[in-house]
């Protein structure tokens, strides 16, 4: 049975804590640019923590959106790469193919959510830190663009392992690094062909809503809207 | 015209001093990158040179040279499995090369006197370990996650890839492992044909 | 006598001065030729240095950044793309209306293609990350059985630039062959061996004449279409993606306007440049600057038109994303870059070319080259604006370019104007057989003895010296 | 000459910089046989225990084999070794249940801290110089049992002094019994996220000097004054996690969250309701909500420890009647009336209090009030409510609080006369008032010895530094206090091999100690630290957790195996101790150092999300974490009211001054909607003068102009009393992550 993965971010549990954004580097070898390029708008996050003021003081508030690739189906960044190093995989995903990249940086444009990020130079590890490298993914190169991958890594070796078992995948076996470490469950994965997982179940929710669903990009990545306190009345 | 000339050379001067001031700029750019900026002691995909590069790019690749004259002929000759020493090889991505204690295991007691095997020992005794080099392996601009596991699973022949070992000696790269090899093998058995297959 | 009005060059009668004139830039190499092209030289050496820096370091050396990840590479790549349709377009167009005025602007208008596109075309690759694996570009079998994306608008440019590139090279060179072969005969030593081979054996016979006018009508007929396809699928780079004020039906028209508008503009600018030394004054008499400026005019008015339809249609639709992106540009740090573009592509043109008084040759110079530089901030707004302010706010950005873009830029220009010195250098700037043909149906009711004396000895087509008739007849197609 | 030298010279002369033979060649390096046998490419998860916080986390460990520099017998080379390549919750911890913050997962950094003391060291310069040669393990630990030697033979055990962080679980018992053999006085803690003003309250209201634990799970209303309880304070994952619960884990119900704090931290933007009291009255507000409940009659008027502590309870506390309250917090009495009512319709619900409000100098009585106010919502020990989690039944000698105090001690000249500092896991220099002046007052000890594994700003005062291992190369206990309301024990074996020439701070101990002998030698018997905790796990075989109990070698292994020890779900909350009586309390105006004329703000600095009090700020992940809030990477700002900046002249980007009575710091200004208008406030962490090449002079450090005022009842830095004026004084771009403020800005923002 092929697979088509998608996600779940509950806006009511998500506390911005950002610890998605840790787990996420330390899973994709993600470098870090140093301040320089940070005051650049060279930082990379794969997944990012949107941070929106709401009124002003007194009365303010403050909505967390946690943004990573919406892995769309009718995805932008696709059409465009001359390349085909972005592009629709078997199991749905956007892959970026890091090899057949030539940096055009059209994808990023293209892309709605700006999701997209790009190696401006050759990353760098001082040493020891490279140790820290995760020997499943690959490190980018200069003039490569890269992107959230739903840790593809960890869905083909959980494949790879339940094809060597002669088995299918059990429910919430691939887990990307995000919503394994996710302090109050907020992101939820799994595979939205199987309407039981789930993550489909909760794609159904009345609360669901998709980012920018009005461009018609159709992401995998459903946002389950945060409620409003309403107290018993009194 | 003297106009035009005038200007001319004002556009060139600017520039080049426009150049200086912001190559100091640029060479300096990134406190974290400049502290870093060419020393061994960093860790990066760049190549350490051009040459190095346009090699890569190019495909040129060195023969490995191995610390010991390893004869695989011999060793498959004595019924040794290839997965005695490759362990990882049917649970892992990495075959694995052995280290010395692997070969020390049967070494301990067996040919002792032969005159690589008093090498290895004594290497052994040194505490070191062997520096064996590669003879495969994907350049890492290939990008390429190649998992041994499931191809051993799937019935693959190690000789498939790596050649016909038994008859050699000291390992040699036999075969030309390019994306169109790779193709040729999974379009024949139909399996999955994907880029992410392999490259992420 | 009658003189029909278009013909700029009726009052030129004598041929060999007419070769003199044209000849002499080519024949003479003076210190100060060899002092202007060393300092575009040394800019232009300057650009491929800053090239190379960024090679070595990396494409982060220039000031892109997320989101906005083009910036003056892709600016100048459309800028340069839309000057290319100066020469080939226009020239076109008026060989098919067969105006007279064209005679001595066709070439140096085509050559302004060519270049322009040469330097266009160099952009797409030096804004890569990779540039070295560009060759991925060219469809050619391989064992990966990998091919490139027929469906991105980057491939469509690849052809589409390529083909112009091709075409309007074919455009230039075809009606340059019988000049050659004049300098050929008009000149001795390596000049008349290195001629020689360029005339590619031009004899003038009547077949080859023949040939020669065959070819270039059906040039100017393909070429038309060819220039305006380009610069639609360079829009479409942009109008394809779902970028706010970038996913415009208006801007294939828009864009293919505005790139004829900056293109007569560089072509007027460089005209007065060649004018002024090589002392063409006769050849490029004030009429056609006259006649260009009025089609400036006619584009400047185009422009504002779309301009403002597509200002006006955002700011109604008000459309989030988009509108943030309009009030960026007219009211926000842009805004005064929005002006300044407004006044160098109308405000100042306006007045200059729609006064007649005014639409002098140093009043259409000054016109067409505050066009030139406004129709490069124009494509700088376009870009720029629309991606440091896409959809979600959290990931807005502001762009700045870095001393690699700016030396870059300006090599290219330099780099424009060397590659122009040195073709004036070594072919005939303005077609010469073409201006005489213009002569002779200009003088063609009453000629006087000399010029007949001219026309016979006229080596570039005696057999027309000999049978006038069937010789005019030749042209008056 | 320099490769980008060689460069420029090249593009200036334009040629091409398409070559380069200034690049050294990588140098060859010896292998080592390695130590363990590892199967290639295959990843094998260890348990471990996460020591960057209180909380006590369990970690797994993710362990890939692989090559690593090293150097064995003086020689430098590579080995084949078993690598941590990831740090993930441990899912069987009672306390994190498989989820990790952001900082816990990026301490796998410390381990390869390009930066990291790799061996023992020896100051060579003069002191602070921060001048070290490398020495030998044998040479620094006789040096050690010489000096203690020293001081013993004459006689003279108390001038040993140690200056800790968290002193928990066995590394704790260690020390304890360290000093107690050695005749030294007890250890000076110094822990600047502890919340000793909370546990002061809460010995007072319910007879425990300890950090309660929240049923967040089952709770339906929580109000919260202060607390960061989603971000830093505390227990942050498992509160987290009890918190998507509330919010969405009961079908139909969701449990509501009201945040009382003057700037919208991480926490409050999770909040219903969002509401800034005037700083130092949150008590006040708290006790209002209560009269109304009392005046009301919505709630059962309860008469026990904890509110007999308030004055004017058992009256129904006549002086928190809606309009004075709305009077001292500036909050409408309706919305209080509101308040009250909204919380007993939403029984179980709790109050929670922490940070800010405690750093007034009148915290005491905020938290008495909150816990007043607990026990009249019945919400103490209850479910939906909060409590305190059980200790396991290990034999302590001391209770946590009987540790010296480093505070009261430096301000009590107790530090004259110590002739032997030890310095463990503590940076008093950085996180102290300048006006402390901690750094003169420890370079007059004549001789101090650091256990750090990176040189900051206290250890670079050290005339040795005896590099501990890191926490993944380490033997690993702690004791959460909080989280859970089973009895935990988290313990772990190392994870990998070390990577330097170091030594796990607590078999040095013990070395030293075999080395000094005595009195020593018996009350630290044990040969290693592996040892001691295997002793000290034994008396928890029997207490559950484990049905039926297994032998203890099976006990001592599947402890190691499961990351620790955890008892049973206990039936009920724990019961608490006896009360202890005392006078009843009063609200006390806050004070705060400053004249308003002349320092018309509040300062208020707050825990960093990314480095806490600074004691991560080293690690490059960590720098690189946007704030949840202002998104600032790589340095600090000075947090303001976009109006009160308008006032000032302050724009974005700029770069301000702010100015205590004590002193004054440089920040850029970052313009937040979320702040009240008298407010201004920085995180913590940023401005390390010597910490590391990532931390060193990078932003600014608020808490070095703090006023060293003090909360009476606990002699604890009252951080948030001082007051401050903000000017501008240039221009200063601060690495922000974000663009906008606002989801759907409007022109005027999107300018």
């Amino acid at each position: 049975m092929s697979h088509r993965w998608g996600m779940v971010v509950d806006l009511d549990r998500c506390t911005g804590c950002e610890a998605c954004v840790v787990a996420c580097h330390a899973e994709n070898n993600i470098p870090t640019v140093g301040e320089e390029q940070a005051l650049k708008g060279r930082a990379i996050h794969w997944i990012r923590v949107e941070r929106y003021y709401e009124g002003e003081f007194p009365e303010v508030r403050v909505k967390f959106q946690p943004v990573l690739c919406q892995q769309c189906d009718n995805a932008p960044c696709e059409p465009v790469c001359p390349t085909y190093a972005s592009y629709h995989t078997e199991e749905g995903l956007n892959g970026q193919v890091y090899n057949r990249c030539l940096g055009t940086r059209y994808c990023a444009n293209a892309c709605p959510y700006t999701v997209r990020f790009f190696n401006f130079f050759n990353p760098a590890w001082d040493k020891p830190l490279h140790l820290q490298l995760n020997p499943e993914v690959s490190v980018r190169q200069v003039g490569i663009m890269e992107k959230c991958t739903f840790c593809v890594q960890r869905i083909k070796s959980a494949e790879v392992h339940a094809k060597m078992e002669k088995r299918d995948l059990r429910e919430g076996e691939p887990t990307p690094a995000c919503v394994q470490s996710c302090p109050p469950k907020a992101l939820v994965f799994g595979d939205l062909n199987d309407p039981e997982s789930e993550v489909s179940r909760m794609t159904r929710s009345r609360r669901g809503a998709k980012l920018l669903g009005e461009l018609g990009t159709q992401p995998k990545v459903t946002y389950l809207q945060r409620e409003d306190w309403n107290a018993k009345n009194i | 015209m003297r106009s035009i000339i005038t200007d001319l050379s004002l556009v060139v001067m600017a520039s080049v001093a426009v150049s200086s001031f912001f190559l100091n700029r640029a060479s300096l750019a990134g406190s974290f990158r400049k502290r870093i900026a060419g020393t061994p002691q960093v860790f990066t995909p760049a190549h350490p040179t051009v040459l190095d590069s346009a090699r890569e790019f190019l495909g040129w690749r060195d023969n490995a040279v191995q610390p010991l004259a390893f004869t695989h002929k011999r060793h498959v000759e004595n019924q040794i499995t290839c997965t005695a020493c490759h362990e990882g090889v049917q649970q892992s991505a990495i075959a694995g090369i052995p280290n010395i204690k692997v070969c020390m295991r049967c070494h301990a007691l067996f040919a002792k006197d032969r005159p690589e095997i008093k090498k290895l020992t004594a290497i052994f005794n040194s505490g070191l370990d062997l520096p064996w080099q590669r003879v495969y392996g994907f350049s890492p601009s290939a990008h390429v996650k190649f998992n041994h596991a499931p191809h051993i699973h799937a019935g693959v022949d190690c000789s498939t890839c790596h050649g016909d070992v038994t008859v050699m000696t000291v390992a040699v790269r036999a075969v030309n492992l390019n994306m169109g090899f790779c193709l040729r093998c999974h379009r024949a058995k139909q399996v999955s044909t994907d880029c992410i297959t392999c490259h992420f | 006598m009658p003189r029909t009005s278009d013909e700029p060059n009726a009052h030129l009668v004598n041929h060999d001065l007419v070769n003199k004139d044209l000849l002499r830039p080519v024949a003479l190499l003076s210190t100060r030729f060899f002092l202007v092209v060393a300092l575009l030289g040394m800019v232009v050496l300057a650009g491929f240095s800053a090239w190379g820096y960024q090679l070595y370091n990396g494409i982060g050396v220039a000031g892109i950044r997320r989101p906005v990840f083009w910036g003056f590479y892709i600016t100048n790549f459309v800028f340069w793309i839309g000057i290319s349709h100066a020469g080939t377009l226009i020239s076109a167009i008026l060989r098919l209306a067969n105006a007279g005025w064209r005679r001595p602007i066709t070439r140096c208008a085509e050559v302004i293609t060519v270049f322009a596109l040469l330097i266009g075309a160099m952009f797409p690759v030096i804004h890569l990350g990779r540039p070295w694996q560009a060759f991925w570009l060219i469809p050619y079998p391989n064992e990966r059985g990998l091919w490139p994306n027929y469906r991105s608008p980057l491939m469509w440019d690849f052809f589409a630039i390529n083909t112009y590139l091709i075409g309007s090279t074919t455009f230039l060179i075809l009606p340059i062959i019988p000049d050659f072969a004049l300098a050929r005969d008009k000149f001795s030593g390596w000049r008349k061996r290195f001629y020689g081979i360029l005339s590619l054996g031009w004899r003038g016979t009547q077949r080859q004449w023949h040939r020669l006018e065959t070819a270039m009508q059906i040039m100017a007929i393909i070429i038309i279409p060819v220039a305006v396809s380009v610069h639609t699928i360079v829009s479409w780079d942009f109008a394809m993606t779902p970028v706010p004020m970038w996913h415009s039906t208006i801007f294939a028209p828009y864009f293919v306007a505005g790139a004829i508008f900056s293109g007569i503009a560089a072509l007027i600018v460089a005209m007065v440049f060649l004018r002024r030394f090589l002392h063409l004054e006769e050849y490029l008499p004030p009429v056609c600057f006259d006649n260009l400026g009025k089609l400036l005019l006619l584009m400047s008015l185009l422009w504002l038109y779309f301009v403002f339809a597509e200002r006006l249609t955002v700011w109604y639709g008000n459309e989030t994303a988009e509108v943030s992106v309009l009030w960026l540009t007219q009211r926000g740090p842009y805004r005064y870059l929005f002006w300044i573009m407004v006044a160098c592509n109308f405000g100042i043109p306006f007045p200059l070319l729609a006064i007649k008084k005014l639409r002098t040759i140093s009043g259409t110079c000054i016109a067409s080259i505050a066009v030139v530089g406004g129709m490069w901030l124009e494509r700088y707004l376009i870009i720029v604006p629309s991606l440091s302010r896409k959809f979600l706010p959290y990931a807005w950005g502001t762009y700045r370019p870095t001393w690699v873009e700016i030396t870059i830029t300006v090599a290219t220009f330099a780099g424009m104007a060397l590659l122009y010195v040195l073709f004036a250098k070594f072919v005939p700037i303005i077609s010469i057989w073409e201006l005489k043909v213009g002569m002779r149906e200009a003088s063609e009711s009453e000629l006087p003895i000399v010029a007949q004396a001219d026309l016979r000895t006229d080596n570039i087509a005696p057999e027309r010296a000999n049978n006038q008739a069937g010789g005019r007849g030749q042209f008056q197609k | 000459m320099e490769r980008r030298d060689f460069l420029k010279a090249t593009v200036l002369t334009g040629a091409t910089a398409a070559l380069s033979g200034c690049e050294k060649p990588a140098q060859k390096l010896v292998r080592f046989i390695p130590e363990e046998d590892l199967v290639p490419g295959v990843a094998t998860w260890k348990p471990s225990v996460c020591t960057l916080c209180s909380a006590g986390c369990g970690l797994m460990v993710r362990i890939l084999p692989g090559e690593a520099e090293v150097v064995r017998g003086g020689k430098l080379g590579t080995i084949q070794m078993g690598l941590a390549k990831k740090l993930e919750g441990n899912p069987n911890h009672p306390v994190n249940q498989g989820r990790l913050c952001a900082r816990g997962q990026a301490g796998l950094q410390i381990t390869y801290h390009p930066d990291r003391v790799n061996g023992p060291l020896r100051r060579s310069g003069p002191r602070g110089s921060g001048n070290f040669l490398a020495t030998t393990w044998e040479e620094a630990l006789s040096e050690v049992v010489s000096k203690l030697g020293e001081i013993r033979s004459k006689n003279r055990p108390r001038s040993l002094r140690v200056l800790s962080g968290r002193l928990r679980g066995q590394h704790g018992e260690l020390v304890r019994k360290f000093l107690k053999a050695f005749g030294a006085p007890p250890a000076m803690v110094f822990d600047p996220l502890d919340e000793p003003v909370l546990r002061q309250a809460n010995l007072l209201s319910f007879g425990q000097a300890s950090i309660p634990s929240f049923d967040l799970a089952r709770t339906n209303y929580l109000i919260c004054f202060g607390a960061d309880f989603l971000g830093t304070w505390n227990s942050p994952v498992a509160q987290s996690a009890g918190y998507g619960e509330m919010r969405q884990g009961r079908p139909g119900s969701r449990g509501g969250f009201v945040q009382v704090e003057q700037r919208m931290s991480q926490t409050g933007g999770n909040a219903d309701e969002w509401i800034a009291a005037r700083p130092g009255t949150e008590g006040v507000l708290a006790l209002g909500m209560a009269h109304v409940m009392l005046k009301e009659q919505l709630r059962p008027h309860v008469q026990d420890n904890a509110t007999r502590l308030i004055a004017g309870w058992s009256e129904g506390l006549p002086d928190y009647a809606p309009s004075p309250v709305e009077e001292k917090t500036g909050i409408p009495g309706k919305r209080i009336e509101r308040l009250a009512r909204e919380i007993t319709a939403h029984v179980p619900a709790v109050a929670m209090i922490g940070g800010l409000p405690l750093a007034h100098t009148n915290g005491l009585f905020s938290a008495l009030a909150v816990n007043a106010l607990n026990t009249l919502l019945g919400s103490v020990g209850t479910p939906g409510g909060m409590f305190f989690a059980p200790r396991p039944p290990m034999q302590e000698s001391e209770d946590l609080t009987e540790d010296g105090n480093f505070v009261r001690d430096l301000l009590g000249a107790k530090l004259d006369g110590t002739d032997v500092l030890l310095l463990h896991n503590s940076n008093p220099v950085f996180a102290t008032p300048a006006a402390w002046k901690v750094r003169n007052s420890l370079a007059q000890i004549p001789f101090i010895v650091s256990f750090g594994s990176f040189v900051d700003e206290t250890s670079e005062l050290a005339d040795l530094i005896l590099p501990d291992h890191s926490p993944l190369e380490s033997w690993l206990d702690d004791v959460p206090e909080s989280g859970t309301n089973r009895a935990v024990v988290s313990l772990a074996p190392p994870a990998m091999q070390p990577l330097h020439n170091t030594l796990a701070m607590p078999d040095a101990l013990l070395t030293i100690a075999h080395q000094l002998g005595g009195d020593l030698g018996k009350a630290l018997p044990w040969e290693s630290f592996q040892d001691m905790l295997q002793d000290s796990m034994a008396p928890l075989r029997t207490a559950g957790g484990m049905h039926p109990p297994p032998s203890p070698e099976a006990f001592w292994t599947q402890v190691q195996e499961q990351g620790g020890w955890w008892g049973d779900e206990p039936k009920q909350f724990g019961r608490l101790a006896s009360p202890h009586g005392r006078a009843a309390v009063k609200f006390t105006e806050p004070q705060f150092d400053g004249e308003e004329s002349s320092f018309p703000l509040h300062f208020q600095p707050y825990v960093s999300q990314a480095f806490l009090d600074g004691s991560l700020a080293h690690l490059p992940w960590m720098q690189e974490l946007p704030d949840s809030l202002s998104t600032i990477m790589w340095g600090t700002g000075v947090e303001i009211n976009p109006k009160t900046a308008q006032r000032l002249g302050i724009e974005q980007d700029d770069l301000v001054e702010v100015r205590s009575q004590h002193g004054s710091l440089m920040a850029p200004a970052l313009l937040s909607p979320g702040i009240a208008f008298d407010v201004v406030a920085m995180a913590m962490g940023q401005g390390h003068d010597n910490f590391s090449r990532y931390a060193s002079g990078r932003g600014a450090n608020p808490v070095t102009i703090l006023a060293p005022v003090q909360v009476a009842e606990t002699g604890s830095l009252a951080w948030a009393a001082t007051r401050v004026r903000v000017s501008k004084v240039g221009k200063a771009r601060p690495a922000l992550f974000s663009g906008g403020l606002f989801e759907r800005p409007s022109e005027l923002q999107s300018r």
